[in-house]
């Protein structure tokens, strides 16, 4: 057992057993079948939403290998135009839409209340919704995949193309709606967040004490509510161009397809910070414990991640250079675009002081994070080409960009997550990943990625386009294209262990106690998997790692209730004790709410009149989810009196 | 800008030995072997980042090479060290400080590089320069050759011909969806967007064949919609201008005079046109000339009568989904109609 | 020059070579027209556009009529004027599928005892007018390329002048001289092409230099699309006796879309001065030099003297399709003046030195771009519905329509026997929301004497009379006469359905005078009735349609003669 | 994880309803389904001289049409349908029927009245033989299967298609609303052709 930990644990005023349990039996889920479609618990809901992300993950990354299987040689005939056109298409999707933003507002949904000391995330109802229709947008799309319908005009949907009359059919109304399904999710997660890390945090635990991981989400949160309405806007606009037959896009009648560009970038670029950022908080939470210090400069941080999220909304037109834009226009946009990488560096530096002043513990978690150092800054990098508006002209559209993106999000977001992953696993599971497998995993990761990647930025300067379903044998391309898809199976292969390694870890992996990696924060503080309630007794919090901090009093909150949920909201500035607050309890009402919206959506692929008459049946589950209970609330008045 | 470019072109070349070669070696498309003006002011400007960047990529790595070859190790165990404890680590913050600073200078360096070569594209000379309109059709170019004289105006597809030294501007439109006009060799991208019309100027100064291809997502045949420029000392491209504008010399051949009437009188006529015959359908590539083409549908194969048989017969064998029926006339029909096609010189 | 004491007779749709439309008759005037009754009615059985003037003749008025373009002779010295006979010419079937705007005809020409006719299927025949026996025929168009005829033939000497039509379907454009004898032709005179087949030779002497040069008729036209570049001759024809010279308009080029066919494209949307013996070209002037909107020069020549500016210059009055009134000099083709009658966007005036009208960008359709407020609209301020001028007032009284449009391009496709557009259009009322009007103008002052809003564009013809009446019909029904000083109305009758064609009068056998008009609503303007369109669409009958959506609460199909006179 | 498969259900059920639709209507068929006729099959008879192309070539050297040889096959497939509405522009249908249907030179084909009836095989035989009163006959110049998808569009127009199968908007000028937002039509029973509706 490390110090850390046993200063916690000498110092706490240990909580009756008799409060234990009857604060378990509070915050639990109910069981069977029936509590499982009711649980509301965030560390119930936060599991399944980063297994389903995962889920998706793994359908996204074998549509990829079908690709590279069919780019493996030139003129190859195994997958035709319109199915590879679907491939990349769900690709894509899959990867932006439905795992890469959702896996990490997952990943928080567990980890944010514990990392600061809360029994749990604001309007866990809400948190149970937005799961359910985060899943049943998902499973739509595949759904329709299978059934022919998969989307086929890109991720990124460009009308006219995607228009009603060159995409005929329902394949892009699904893309359109599945859109809207995971901003909606997007959005609620994001409001659930910023109100959590404002209102739920423990006492103490002020501003400049709050964890960067923390901090990153926060960040995230408020860009997603800036960026992700755009989107919603754009693709509500684009079914009712295809199914009712408005002019949004359509130049004949005064709309404008070039609209559709600007409002899909001006979510689709901040779309890859959201990704980052959360990958930067990984880092800065791994790195430390490895290093066995505090973060170096963490004011720097978060004015870092600040900064990023401001400037990441004023650099959408350098995916539009080659459309003609006002030459001035272009220029700042190329300042902008180049100088978002100061903040990143800033970061980058840090790290590096670090490491450099730490002392290094090599476990997996620090090997991914690692690796970040090479294949993210090389990602950055040739970000910054094309940025620039001249060179970007030429390796616009190219694999340089299909290269350039894989680096920045694989590297900057997935190697990171895999190192949270084996980081916080014990914590999840109360077992450690084995070590081994995980360094197998690792390697064959790394170069993989490498053999997969880096032969598409040569690819590019050699001219080949991206979204092309073959390519001639005479360009050159073969050879490259050929190593790529080897690194391509390479990935897959370290995947396979990694779920090998999940698996059976979660049996057979060792022991990992409170705290196996000696972790600053508090989410270390308590038992591995937590209990219902996180927290026998909310602590309090002194500074900014405080499981390394030294003892000081008061040490816990003493006086919440412990036979009905009830939590303590603190001030959003020094996080000073506000008010003791009831929450919610667990309901199937989130789930059947969920079923009506995904038939409201789902409708109205086919018929506009679905807006209206589904909407019955969403608002009555609306409205018996929000129904008061006469017992609940003589509770909470109880308690008002006598705590 | 461009100046100081140049003198660090040597230097990028050998700072990336690997890179270069491996690209290098393959001109049929590639952004680094520029024909012209334009592309090689960007190809200065990718020497330049690709200099900077390589650079500062080596720097980071080494710093936290050294970091993890200096620190000490530990275990997990260890109880963590806590900032009183570290001190002010005013080393740490220098080195920091002077990293941030040096990046912000080189990021204001390259904005500036990035700058001087927009205006320096912007600079190339208009004087009697050629204009071509060309039109991106699903998945094909069409191009109309313009001159003052309307009379001297003419149509060709997928295959350009510009004079070698002179400036071309290119007017660029499309009838259907996005596309985006590439030719790495003499310029970057431009797109093509329904209802708007933009220009690209670009110029070669040495002859050959620069092979493009669209480089926006257009649909099934995205892959397939290639256009060659064929770059050619003024005199020969003048007399290549001037058999365009002729039609070609019907031949006196009996098979090619069946197949004629067949194109007439079958689906051909509805889509494609031949100048000097009724077929003035334009919905389809313009075939006046089509037998001097080296590709048949826009890159899809070498231009042989084979081919020629095999694409007309059925196309959705060759490029799935292309506007192209497939042909049921009998074998003899079909021979006739590619004897024709061929004899269009 | 038009206003000798009058024969009585009404032998051509003009009423005369000089194409005024005025009768001299005074027995109706302004005091007793209100009494006008209806005479006698007939009808033709057929329910198309009735845009055809009947003629009169030896005692017989000679009705021709829209496909299958049967010849009706009625007898007036009989009450009741009973049909005397009727000749049927049995056009192609087919033919009426390349008709661009209804299967109409203007009219039929009466000249020593025999009477002509044009057939949609482009042939002209030759009938003797008392037996109704056919002299002869000949076929002049193919209307399997889209070639068809429905002008009214003008006889000029012994010669019969026919032109084709067919521009929307890319017809090369030309007008005939037939041997009224025989039939056999004479000259024919193209309206696109090499001098040769233009007949331009030594004496073409056009007064702007950009008409000059060598086959202008070829290197105005990117190559080869001049053999299919309409400038069809299917409106009006004067002739002066004085100059010995004739006067017709040019379509349209085609197709509509521009871009298709840079240059002037000539000899298109002018009018050429030609020798009638020889038919050789004197001069040329183009109103709409690679015209944009469809804007035919195809509408009356009326050949008028005027006191202009102090001194009387031989004149061509013309209202154009684009919306000014040319006043041209008739010797040399010099533009005396030209003013807009309507609102007018595509344009910005017209230059006094050059002629050619000053271009507005702003409403040039390009491919895949929609420009709006098209003004005129492609039927333009005025269509083929002729104005009628009267001596005695010294104005012109114009049936015209008030019409803007939408329009947009695209790149058309030849394909022979098929349109030739590579346009989309929307039509709507103008200004003041009424899409008709019928207004007298002076071409002297160069401004409208005054003007009657109607619902509907106003597409019959007009009728002058020395009795100061002015006669036109609207696509109502509604057949009125009004005060040629005032335009104040003066008598009004309902008809059957709504009229197109052009009222006549004439002296009956009986001494009497007859206002006669045939009503059966049609032509492009009518097609949405007579060709049962469906109005919902916008762009039914090239956009016509969408400015025309209610014509079907005001009328039915028709197809009847009334005739008028006092009691 | 039984509950896991538990929340599958609504999956499944949603892709059972879908399924049977959705193929068909998804179907993208580049190649040709018709095989070339066979000398069986019976010879076209044209029903007009007019004929589109290079009409001088005269009818008798047009090369035989045949019968159709296959089926209408596209009452379900988006895909075929939005083709046929572009080759309805392409072979110049819009010029002669209006861009939206409601007919111009050729009679509307958006509205109920159908004088040479409104079935699939009345309106291939309008396409290929022709009709007397104008309008050509397009055997051999059109293939088979493009006929047939011509004929699918065509009856789009008056809203014979399920709405899920006709094409929305085009991005043009508009002249009504797209052919999916249209109601169907009730055909009339076929009229004598009085001369005026052709």
């Amino acid at each position: 057992m490390n110090a850390g930990s046993e200063a916690v644990r000498r110092n706490s005023v240990p909580p009756t057993a008799a409060d234990a349990q009857a604060l378990e039996a509070t915050w639990r889920d109910p069981p069977g079948a029936m509590g499982w479609l009711s649980a509301v618990n965030h560390k119930a809901i936060g599991k399944r939403f980063i297994l389903t992300a995962f889920g998706f993950f793994v359908a996204g990354g074998f549509l990829a290998l079908l690709m590279r299987l069919q780019l493996a040689r030139p003129e190859n005939k195994l997958i035709g135009p319109d199915l590879y056109n679907q491939l990349f298409t769900m690709h894509g999707t899959t990867m932006m839409f439905l795992f890469a933003v959702p896996v990490m507002q997952a990943v928080s949904v567990y980890l944010v209340p514990l990392m600061i000391g809360s029994r749990s995330v604001a309007f866990p109802r809400m948190n149970a919704f937005a799961y359910w229709i985060y899943l049943f947008g998902g499973l739509m799309l595949y759904v329709a995949f299978v059934l022919n319908i998969g989307p086929d005009a890109g991720w990124f949907s460009y009308v006219p193309l995607a228009g009603p009359e060159y995409s005929p059919g329902k394949r892009v109304d699904f893309w359109a709606q599945l859109v809207t399904f995971t901003e909606l999710s997007g959005l609620l997660e994001a409001v659930i967040l910023i109100v959590t890390v404002f209102k739920l945090r423990a006492p103490g635990m002020t501003l400049n004490r709050i964890p960067l991981f923390v901090w990153g989400m926060l960040v995230t949160a408020f860009m997603v509510i800036f960026a992700m309405p755009s989107v919603m806007l754009a693709s509500t606009a684009l079914i009712m161009d295809r199914l009712v037959g408005t002019h949004f896009y359509n130049p004949g009648e005064g709309g404008d397809a070039v609209l559709w560009q600007h409002l899909f970038w001006f979510f689709g670029h901040p779309e890859v910070y959201f990704i980052f950022i959360p990958g930067l908080g990984f880092m800065s939470s791994i790195i430390p414990t490895f290093s066995r210090r505090p973060i170096y400069g963490y004011t720097a941080m978060v004015l870092a991640l600040i900064a990023t999220g401001f400037l990441a909304f004023g650099l959408w037109v350098h995916h539009m250079f080659a459309t003609n834009l006002p030459e001035m226009g272009k220029s700042f946009f190329t300042a902008a675009s180049m100088l978002i990488a100061i903040p990143s560096a800033v970061q980058i530096f840090c790290w590096i002081a670090t490491l450099w002043t730490g002392k290094l513990v090599f476990k997996t978690p620090l090997l991914f994070v690692l690796a970040f150092f090479v294949i993210l800054v090389l990602g950055g990098l040739t970000g910054v080409m094309l940025a620039s508006v001249p060179l970007d002209l030429q390796v616009h559209d190219t694999y340089f960009v299909v290269a350039h993106l894989h680096y920045v999000l694989i590297g900057g977001a997935v190697f990171p997550l895999f190192g949270a992953i084996y980081y916080w696993y014990p914590k999840i599971t109360g077992r450690l990943m084995s070590e081994r497998l995980g360094r197998w995993n690792f390697w064959l990761f790394f170069i993989g990625f490498n053999g997969a990647f880096f032969p598409m930025h040569l690819l590019g300067l050699q001219g080949m386009p991206r979204r092309v379903y073959t390519y001639p044998g005479d360009m050159g391309w073969s050879t490259m294209n050929a190593i790529a898809s080897v690194g391509a199976l390479m990935i897959g292969v370290s995947v396979l262990i990694f779920i090998v390694n999940v698996v059976r870890s979660r049996r057979s992996g060792e022991l990992a106690g409170s705290d196996p990696w000696g972790g600053g924060t508090l989410e270390w503080s308590t038992a591995s998997p937590p209990s219902a309630c996180n927290f026998e007794a909310i602590p309090v919090v002194h500074g900014a790692y405080p499981v390394w901090e030294p003892r000081r009093e008061p040490t816990h909150v003493a006086g919440l209730a412990v036979n009905s949920r009830e939590v303590l909201t603190t001030t959003v500035l020094d996080a000073e004790p506000d008010t003791r607050m009831p929450f919610p309890t667990p309901t199937i009402w989130p789930l059947v709410s969920a079923l009506a919206t995904t038939g409201l959506f789902v409708g109205s692929v086919f018929t506009p009149w679905a807006v209206v008459w589904v909407a019955l049946p969403v608002a009555a589950a609306m409205t018996a989810w929000f129904w008061p209970k006469r017992q609940d609330t003589n509770a909470s008045v109880a308690l008002e009196r006598a705590p | 800008m461009a100046t100081s470019a140049s003198t660090l072109r040597w230097l990028a070349a050998c700072g990336s030995v690997v890179l270069a070669a491996a690209v290098r070696a393959e001109p049929l498309q590639s952004v680094l072997a520029p024909a012209g003006p334009q592309a090689a002011h960007l190809k200065d400007l990718w020497d330049v980042m690709l200099l900077v960047c390589t650079g500062v990529f080596v720097a980071v790595l080494v710093a936290v090479g050294i970091a993890l070859w200096r620190a000490p190790r530990a275990d997990s165990s260890q109880r963590a060290s806590l900032p009183q404890e570290l001190g002010p680590q005013r080393g740490a913050r220098r080195s920091v400080l002077s990293a941030v600073v040096a990046s912000t200078l080189l990021l204001l360096f390259l904005i500036v590089a990035s700058v001087f070569t927009d205006r320096a594209l912007a600079r190339l000379s208009l004087h009697d320069a050629l204009h071509i309109e060309v039109t991106a059709n699903q998945w094909w170019w069409e191009a109309r050759y313009d001159d003052a004289q309307a009379s001297r105006m003419f149509n060709t597809a997928n295959e350009l011909h510009i004079p070698t030294g002179r400036p071309v501007v290119l007017t660029l439109r499309s009838n259907d969806v996005i596309h985006s006009f590439w030719v790495p060799a003499l310029h970057g991208k431009k797109d093509l967007i329904p209802g708007r019309t933009s220009t690209l100027r670009l110029q070669a100064d040495q002859a050959g064949t620069y092979r493009g291809q669209c480089a926006e997502f257009c649909g099934y045949q995205h892959t397939t919609m290639a256009l060659l420029v064929m770059a050619e000392p003024p005199a020969q491209y003048e007399a290549w201008a001037d058999h365009q504008r002729a039609t070609a010399a019907l031949s006196q051949e009996p098979q090619a005079a069946r197949g004629r009437h067949i194109f007439m009188t079958t689906t051909c006529v509805m889509c494609h046109s031949i100048q000097g015959t009724d077929a003035s359908a334009r919905r389809g590539p313009d075939l006046t000339h089509v037998a001097q083409r080296q590709t048949l549908a826009a890159g899809a194969l070498p231009n042989t009568p084979e081919n020629l048989e095999r694409w007309i017969r059925n196309p959705q064998h060759i490029k799935p989904g292309a506007n192209m029926p497939p042909s049921d006339l009998p074998t003899d029909d079909l021979k006739a109609l590619v004897a024709y096609l061929g004899s269009l010189q | 020059m038009a206003a000798d004491a009058d024969d009585g007779e009404w032998p051509m749709a003009p009423k005369n070579h000089a194409s005024t439309r005025f009768s001299a008759l005074t027995q109706i005037d302004r005091s007793n027209v209100a009494n006008l009754r209806l005479a006698f009615t007939f009808d033709t059985g057929l329910r198309r556009g009735q845009e055809a003037a009947p003629i009169v003749a030896e005692g017989t008025m000679f009705i021709a009529s829209p496909f299958p373009n049967t010849l009706f002779a009625l007898d007036l010295t009989r009450p009741g004027a009973p049909l005397k006979w009727k000749f049927e010419p049995n056009p192609k079937l087919a033919a009426q599928g390349v008709a661009c705007c209804d299967v109409v005809t203007r009219g039929a020409a009466y000249s020593q005892g025999r009477v002509f006719i044009n057939t949609l299927g482009g042939q002209t025949v030759a009938v003797d007018a008392k037996t109704g026996t056919e002299l002869w025929r000949q076929q002049l168009g193919d209307s399997s390329k889209g070639e068809t005829i429905t002008m009214a033939p003008l006889v000029v000497k012994d010669k019969v002048l026919v032109g084709n039509a067919g521009s929307e379907l890319g017809v090369r454009g030309w007008l005939t001289a037939l041997d009224t004898a025989s039939g056999r032709v004479i000259w024919r005179a193209h309206s696109t092409g090499p001098d040769a087949e233009v007949l331009i030779g030594p004496n073409f002497k056009p007064f702007y230099q950009q008409d000059v040069g060598k086959d202008l008729g070829v290197t105005t036209w990117p190559p080869e699309a001049w053999k299919i570049g309409g400038g069809t001759a299917w409106g009006w024809i004067s002739y002066d006796p004085a100059l010995d010279l004739i006067y017709y308009g040019t379509a349209n080029p085609a197709p509509w879309n521009a871009e298709q066919r840079q240059g002037d494209n000539k000899w298109t949307a002018g009018i050429f001065a030609r020798n009638p013996d020889s038919g050789e070209a004197r001069w040329f002037y183009q109103y709409a030099p690679n015209d944009r909107h469809d804007y035919n020069g195809t509408n009356e020549n009326v050949l008028l003297d005027l006191q202009i500016e102090g001194r009387q210059r031989s004149v061509i009055v013309h209202p154009d399709r684009n919306g000014y009134v040319y006043v041209l000099d008739r010797a040399t083709g010099e533009v005396v003046s030209a003013d807009p009658f309507v609102k007018v966007t595509t344009t910005l005036g017209i230059d006094r030195l050059t002629g050619r009208p000053r271009m507005n960008p702003q409403v040039d359709p390009r491919n895949g771009e929609v420009v709006r407020e098209v003004c005129p609209a492609s039927p333009g301020g005025k269509d083929w519905q002729p104005s009628a001028w009267s001596p005695r007032t010294q104005l012109l009284y114009m049936p015209h329509q008030n019409l803007c449009q939408d329009m947009t391009a695209y790149t058309a496709s030849y394909i022979s026997g098929t349109p030739f557009l590579g346009s989309e259009v929307r039509m709507y009322a103008g200004p003041g929301g009424h899409r008709g009007v019928f207004g007298a103008w002076d071409p002297v002052k160069r401004r409208m004497a005054w003007a009657i809003p109607e619902r509907f564009p106003v597409w019959s013809g007009a009728l002058a009379t020395a009795g100061d009446v002015v006669f036109y019909g609207t696509m109502e029904g509604w057949f009125k006469a009004v005060d040629a000083r005032s335009g104040q109305l003066l008598w009004q009758f309902k008809t059957s359905s709504g009229i197109v064609g052009q009222p006549i009068s004439y002296r009956g056998p009986d001494g009497k005078q007859y206002v006669a008009v045939l009503s059966g609503v049609g032509g492009w303007a009518g097609a949405v009735v007579s060709k049962d369109l469906d109005v919902r669409d916008r762009t039914a009958a090239k956009g016509f349609a969408s400015a025309m959506a209610d014509l079907p609460q005001y009328t039915g199909k028709g197809g009847s003669l009334y005739v008028f006179a006092l009691p | 994880m039984s509950s896991r498969c538990l929340r599958l259900w609504p999956a499944f059920a949603a892709a059972a309803l879908l399924c049977l639709p959705a193929c068909e209507r998804e179907k993208r068929q580049f190649d040709s389904p018709s095989p070339p006729p066979t000398p069986a099959s019976a010879p076209m008879m044209r029903a007009t001289p007019l004929q589109p192309g290079n009409a001088q070539l005269g009818a008798s050297s047009v090369p035989t049409a045949h019968m159709p040889s296959t089926d209408y096959r596209y009452e379900n497939n988006a895909f075929a349908v939005s083709q046929g509405k572009r080759l309805y522009r392409w072979y110049n249908c819009s010029s002669c029927h209006a861009p939206g249907g409601g007919g111009d030179w050729g009679p509307a084909l958006s509205d109920d009245q159908w004088v040479y009836g409104s079935s699939p095989a009345n309106i291939f035989a309008s396409i290929a033989e022709g009709r007397p009163a104008g309008m050509p006959s397009f055997a051999a110049h059109i293939s088979e299967d493009q006929t047939w998808q011509l004929v699918a569009y065509v009856r789009s127009l008056s809203g014979q298609l399920p709405k899920d199968v006709a094409p929305g908007r085009s991005d043009t000028m508009s002249g009504r609303e797209p052919e999916a937002g249209r109601d169907r039509e009730r055909p009339k029973p076929m009229e004598k052709s009085d001369g005026n509706k052709r």
